[in-house]
């Protein structure tokens, strides 16, 4: 299993801060989790599609699209950061 | 030892400023930052803002930020204190506070640490405005504040 | 309106950053620096040190400074408070407390502000160490600090 | 007159803190006054003596060796400042 997390605005977009997901057949990477989001369609697919600006964290540390993805894993998906 | 808090509580500035101080006498230079909340925001009003943060995730991009000053500067001790939660204009946000011998490294220590707290901890602010809610967008100029200290052109500081 | 202050009388720290913010909305940001009296200097045992002045001209050249501070960097408000008489390891010194819009003006005027002070505020300190009483001697370094504002290379910041 | 200040280890070495000096004939400058000092001899031409380190005031202002001095005004020797 996964687990997933979205913050900010992209939680309200896609009206949901967290789920459970069973490691889907072919995924092992940032990117083609993000890749399986977005084949959801509808919100997914306009709030998680190539060229918006998102940042990823794999258990709590910043990733790349190229980032492992594997069982057990923590991934969050969120806007650019604004704290400070 | 540094010490990071995340909090809904307001912080006492000049209370760490006295903690960080106390009990050590090779302390010469204590530069510290406070960021507030601003009534307004790209020209619009700013009645009140939520900031949400990353649970596990804020802590732990915190003490890295932390560890990198440390290690690059030749500091004494560092404290950073972030607000979550709800926050009114005049409202204070943010503190770091670093101690070192000498002030040109507590300087450049602080700045780095409020740039890089910027651009990689996990904080996001939604701003109520008379227009309705809506979410801070990243600043460009808050990405150029973090990459002056990759380029190392503030390393003489 | 700028606060500056030449005073034998400790200072507080947070109780001036709690009042350069108050009542202003605008402040979005608030850069403070302490110094404080170390235990040594320069390798020796420093026990105490005895901080002289020029009654006078000191307020005059700190408002020069911070007039210079407040027309080169957009900053809001200044606050510079320094002490003279005796001081024991550990005892503040001077603060210097800009607040700002942004963080980037606030941080740079503050620096400035330390820099500039520590080569044309006059100010003398005398220290008593086990070999006796010495005058500090001016440091380079506090020259070239003061000089990087003038050849701009800290204009970006 | 002149009111003339000395301060930190220059008041030490002169062992005077204030005087006050009636214009020397043909002092118009601080270069001017700082040599009718000199002239003084003993601690006066070693401590003032060209080539060391030291910072002059005119009435409250940094001066330079070409500033000029004349009655009334407030002249004060330091070392290089330190305070901070």
């Amino acid at each position: 299993m996964l687990k997933l997390l979205y913050f900010a605005m992209l939680r309200e977009d896609l009206g949901i801060g967290a789920e459970e997901l069973a490691l889907p057949a072919g995924v092992t990477t940032v990117a083609g989790l993000r890749a399986h989001l977005v084949a959801r369609g509808g919100a997914w697919a306009s709030t998680l599609a190539g060229g918006k600006a998102l940042r990823v964290a794999v258990n709590q540390e910043m990733a790349g699209p190229a980032t492992a993805v594997g069982p057990g894993d923590e991934v969050a998906f969120f806007p650019p950061v604004t704290g400070g | 030892m540094p010490t990071i808090r995340v909090q809904t509580e307001d912080f006492d500035a000049g209370a760490e400023i006295a903690q960080i101080r106390a009990g050590n006498p090779r302390v010469g230079a204590v530069a510290s930052f406070v960021g507030t909340c601003r009534d307004t925001n790209d020209g619009d009003a700013v009645a009140a803002m939520t900031l949400e943060h990353y649970p596990g995730m804020t802590e732990k991009a915190l003490a890295q930020i932390v560890d990198e000053a440390i290690a690059r500067w030749r500091v004494l001790d560092v404290t950073v204190v972030h607000r979550v939660g709800e926050l009114k204009p005049g409202d204070q946000i943010v503190l770091v506070v670093v101690s070192g011998a000498h002030r040109g490294e507590a300087f450049a220590a602080c700045e780095f640490l409020m740039d890089y707290l910027k651009t990689r901890a996990p904080f996001w602010k939604k701003e109520q405005t008379p227009a309705g809610a809506r979410w801070v967008e990243a600043r460009a100029s808050d990405d150029e504040a973090a990459a002056r200290w990759v380029a190392g052109t503030k390393d003489a500081a």
